[in-house]
């Protein structure tokens, strides 16, 4: 039985997100991933969910000191996704329930893919 | 039977001898096509530096002007991708792997490749190799 | 003077003996997991390295507790080869568990702490075995002195089998064997690091291996009692129960604690059942 | 209420070679806190993209981690070429089946081994171990490489196996399929691994899903969730069920495992009998441009290779959610409830890869 993989992509306001996270949660969606991306300024953070090899993406898009609700009372599990967005993009989440206020991800340097910091790091390599 | 579940291999450990090797007293097993080390070599090289774009972790640097060809054995992550990309067959991939060094040393040659003189349409018979 | 050469004898051939048992022990450990296994002397080379080794301890008192671990057990076991009382024998040899078990808490190490502590419930597992083993002994042989049991002429095993299966249950609890190798093992692959022996270092860890020896030679030498009447079916004995104790070592899996104290008591069990069914018969017989 | 005391567990601990540290909180020796924390070895390979040709990343993808490398190939690989709408010949996905099954195998043998170590079972460890050199072996003759095969490339695959080949695998297969049912027998017979594994670390088929777990952790709780049913490479040719378990403990999560080595071997051994003939790969020009959430099922789980390119040779952003960050809330909740003695089963029985999580 091969069942066929499908993606959408839906913009979401940062007043809403909770609320979609939460309509999302009530269809039996599970939540996949929470992940960054920096766009030259500005943050997309997608918010991807499953059900049935269902895949549907929230994209809020915010700047770099925004802050973000958590989505750690619907999904339990979500703190290491927005402890990682804390830790490596510096981008402040209210209200986690486990809240490791930056030491989750040891890195030598505080918010390595940070937008603000883009351009002072350079690879070492390049 | 639940318990002693594990007294067949026991035994057949016993009967059968180690299954392990003395490594290194006795060389660790390859095949044809493991990615042991890369070897150069100087006398084919055209400094067409292709290798050097190609390979992901920055292990290989050619300088054109000076014909020096470098590379730094601990960057080297034995890909194979030069050796691919090499259109004169200059570099090639040997099986057994590299000992281990105490110290960072890049490995470093002198291209001795001469062009020939005149260019008589040779035929480009030295096509990639691996 | 007869009991003062065994018991010098087991001083000197004790270490040399219980080392040479420990290799023996890895190089067939190794063969049954398929593996070529380190030399015969292993054992040695790693004492002696651990004595070169520099002194780093957290505690002093750590040091001083090992020796008298050490001595204990050494004089438990010279004790019952100079053919003493088997009593003053457990004795000695529970004290000086008692020692290696302060000298783990006197370090402030977690690991260590709880390996402290499983190590008391492992005595509280094995020490009532090793009691009954003794009484046994002594209402087959009529002696608690271990040069009169080796001159009994009686088959003490054929009066005692319970005995000694619950002797050889315990027997795998102190030859720090799985499944009871809870409070240290051979390897360091434990929830619990090594355990009770986690911070001692250097020849502090020395000394625990080599009273570790002492320990083995004494234990062989309790399981050979009773076979005493046969010395030749003692010694066939006791390499049976060896090798035995490794195949269990091999085919099993590391229990918890519950499970290695209730394993200990339902032994200590077999014994009493078995102790009571000859009591009855001399009794009866009597 | 008892003394409560912190153990620290990791971040370098015998029994777990891996880097991640939990700060225990004990009554007795039971845990009723588990707090974890990586982050030791994080090595930003997701930045590395901007700085390589989308090309050259597969290099780099396949060294995020030692075990499933050539999943994380196959993933990356994968999503470019769906960006890119490049269509790979039949061969060259026969040939990612292939080596992705014996990639699963030798996963899944590892694990096998280092869990019967942290229960302190060192002969059953060593004989999971023998079993997976011989995998290794193979990986080594038809790719080169024991563990990192770099043989995935994107629009195809590097290398071939010969005719010869093939048939020597597939007369291999037998044999060894027996040996992995001999040592399977031990893992869910064996009555002090049970005795060890039952009613341990349990986890509900609800709890699994809503905690987001991934892999044969969810799928040992009743969640038949496998990526390998969306039928991408051969899956959908070879057809594929997944393997479920529903008790939720540490024994169901092994028994996965364990129904796993046998399922991949059966997937071997229909993809070299139905390996069709055909090119390797398909020249790749120009550059990707769009975006994609391209998932792989490796032997921990899903995992998740966002990319996103914006028409140059270098991608602007990769993103990848390796399973084992999946893993770890569900973990949390496992373990309060556990003997200490019970903490590395536990841990272990989601297979955690640390070094995969910080790519």
């Amino acid at each position: 039985m091969t069942v066929n993989e499908e993606q959408t992509t839906i913009g979401v306001a940062l007043e809403d997100l909770t609320r979609e996270v939460k309509a999302l949660q009530t269809d039996g969606y599970r939540l996949v991933q929470i992940g960054c991306t920096d766009t030259g300024g500005a943050y997309e953070v997608n918010y991807s969910f499953d059900r049935g090899y269902q895949y549907r993406n929230l994209r809020l898009t915010v700047g770099p000191e925004t802050e973000v609700p958590s989505i750690s009372d619907i999904y339990w599990g979500a703190f290491v996704y927005e402890n990682e967005m804390h830790d490596l993009f510096g981008i402040p989440v209210n209200g986690i329930n486990i809240d490791f206020k930056g030491t989750f991800i040891k890195t030598a340097e505080k918010y390595p893919f940070s937008v603000t910091r883009r351009g002072g790091d350079q690879c070492r390599n390049a | 039977m639940g318990i002693f579940q594990m007294t067949k291999t026991v035994l057949r450990n016993l009967a059968g001898g180690p299954a392990t090797r003395q490594y290194p007293a006795v060389p660790a097993r390859t095949g044809p096509l493991t990615r042991g080390h890369v070897v150069f070599d100087p006398a084919t090289c055209r400094s067409c530096s292709l290798c050097s774009k190609r390979c992901p972790c920055e292990a290989i640097r050619l300088d054109k002007e000076a014909k020096v060809w470098e590379i730094d054995r601990m960057r080297c992550i034995a890909c194979g991708d030069c050796v691919e990309s090499c259109p004169f067959g200059s570099l090639a991939m040997e099986p057994e792997y590299f000992s281990p060094v105490v110290e960072h040393v890049v490995e470093r040659y002198t291209i001795t490749y001469v062009k020939p003189e005149k260019p008589a349409k040779k035929p480009a018979d030295e096509s990639a190799g691996a | 003077m007869n009991w003062l050469i065994g018991a010098v004898l087991f001083l000197i051939l004790a270490p040399i003996g219980g080392g040479l048992i420990a290799g023996i022990d890895r190089k067939i450990t190794a063969r049954m997991q398929g593996r070529v296994g380190p030399p015969l002397l292993q054992p040695f080379y790693d004492v002696g390295k651990l004595f070169e080794k520099e002194r780093a301890v957290v505690t002093t008192a750590q040091n001083f507790y090992v020796l008298a671990y050490l001595i204990f057990i050494a004089l438990s076991g010279a004790l019952f080869f100079a053919g003493g009382d088997l009593l003053l024998i457990v004795f000695a040899f529970t004290l000086a568990h008692v020692f290696l078990v302060l000298g783990a808490y006197a370090v402030h190490s977690p690991y260590s702490h709880i390996g402290a502590e499983r190590e008391l419930i492992q005595v509280m597992a094995y020490e009532p075995m090793i009691i009954l083993a003794a009484v046994g002994l002594y209402m087959v042989s009529g002696s608690f002195y271990v040069t009169d049991i080796v001159t009994t002429t009686v088959p003490a095993i054929l009066y005692l089998p319970g005995v000694f299966l619950g002797f050889v249950v315990i027997l795998t609890i102190k030859l720090r064997k799985s499944p009871f190798d809870i409070s240290t093992s051979h390897h360091a692959h434990q929830e619990i690091v090594k355990g009770i022996t986690t911070e001692f270092s250097g020849s502090t860890l020395a000394q625990v291996e080599i009273a570790h020896w002492y320990e083995n030679v004494f234990l062989l030498g309790f399981v050979f009692l009773f076979f005493a009447w046969n010395p030749v079916l003692g010694i066939i004995a006791v390499a049976v129960t060896y090798l035995a104790e490794i195949f269990v070592d091999n085919v099993t899996a590391r229990a918890r604690w519950q499970a290695a104290l209730k394993s200990g008591w339902l032994a200590t069990l077999l014994g009493i059942v078995n102790l009571a069914i000859l009591s009855y018969m001399m009794l009866g017989g009597a | 209420m008892p003394e409560r005391i912190i153990v620290p567990f990791g971040p370098q601990h015998p029994v777990l070679p891996e880097p991640i540290h939990l700060d225990l909180v004990l009554e007795d020796e039971t845990v009723v806190e588990a707090v974890p924390s990586i982050g030791y070895i994080h090595r930003g390979l997701e930045r590395l993209i901007e700085k390589r040709e989308y090309t050259e990343y597969v290099y780099v993808a396949e060294r995020i981690c030692g075990i499933c490398s050539f999943m994380h190939a196959l993933c990356y690989s994968q999503g470019i070429e769906e960006i890119m709408k490049i269509e790979v010949p039949d061969r060259a996905h026969y040939l990612r089946t292939i080596w992705s099954e014996c990639s699963r195998l030798h996963s899944h043998l590892l694990w096998l081994g280092l869990f019967a170590d942290s229960m302190g079972f060192e002969n059953l460890f060593m004989r999971s171990w023998q079993l997976r050199e011989s995998v290794l072996d193979v990986l080594e003759d038809t790719t080169g490489g024991r563990v990192i095969q770099g043989t995935c490339k994107v629009g195809g695959v590097r290398r071939d196996i010969g005719a010869e080949k093939l048939a020597e695998m597939h007369r291999a297969l037998d044999p060894f399929e027996a040996q992995c049912r001999d040592l399977g027998d031990v893992f869910l017979n064996d009555e002090t691994v049970k005795y060890r594994l039952q009613g341990l670390g349990v986890i509900s088929k609800d709890e699994a899903y809503a905690l987001g777990a991934a892999g044969p952790t969810a799928r040992g709780s009743g969640v038949a969730m496998d990526h390998r049913e969306t039928g991408y490479a051969a899956y959908g040719d070879l057809g594929f069920k997944p393997v479920v378990e529903t008790a939720g403990d540490c024994y169901a999560r092994c028994a996965v495992r364990v129904k796993e080595v046998y399922a991949s071997i059966d997937l071997i051994r229909r993809a070299i009998s139905e390996m069709p003939e055909g090119s390797l790969d398909v020249k790749v020009k120009g550059a990707p441009d769009g975006e994609y959430f391209s998932r792989v099922e490796q032997p921990r789980g899903e995992v998740v290779h966002y990319l996103r390119g914006n028409g140059t040779k270098h991608l602007a952003r990769a993103r990848i959610r390796t399973p084992t960050l999946a893993n770890i809330p569900p973990l949390v909740k496992m373990l309060p409830g556990a003997q200490l003695a019970d903490v590395p089963v536990v841990v272990l029985s989601i297979d955690p890869c640390i070094s995969c999580t910080e790519r």
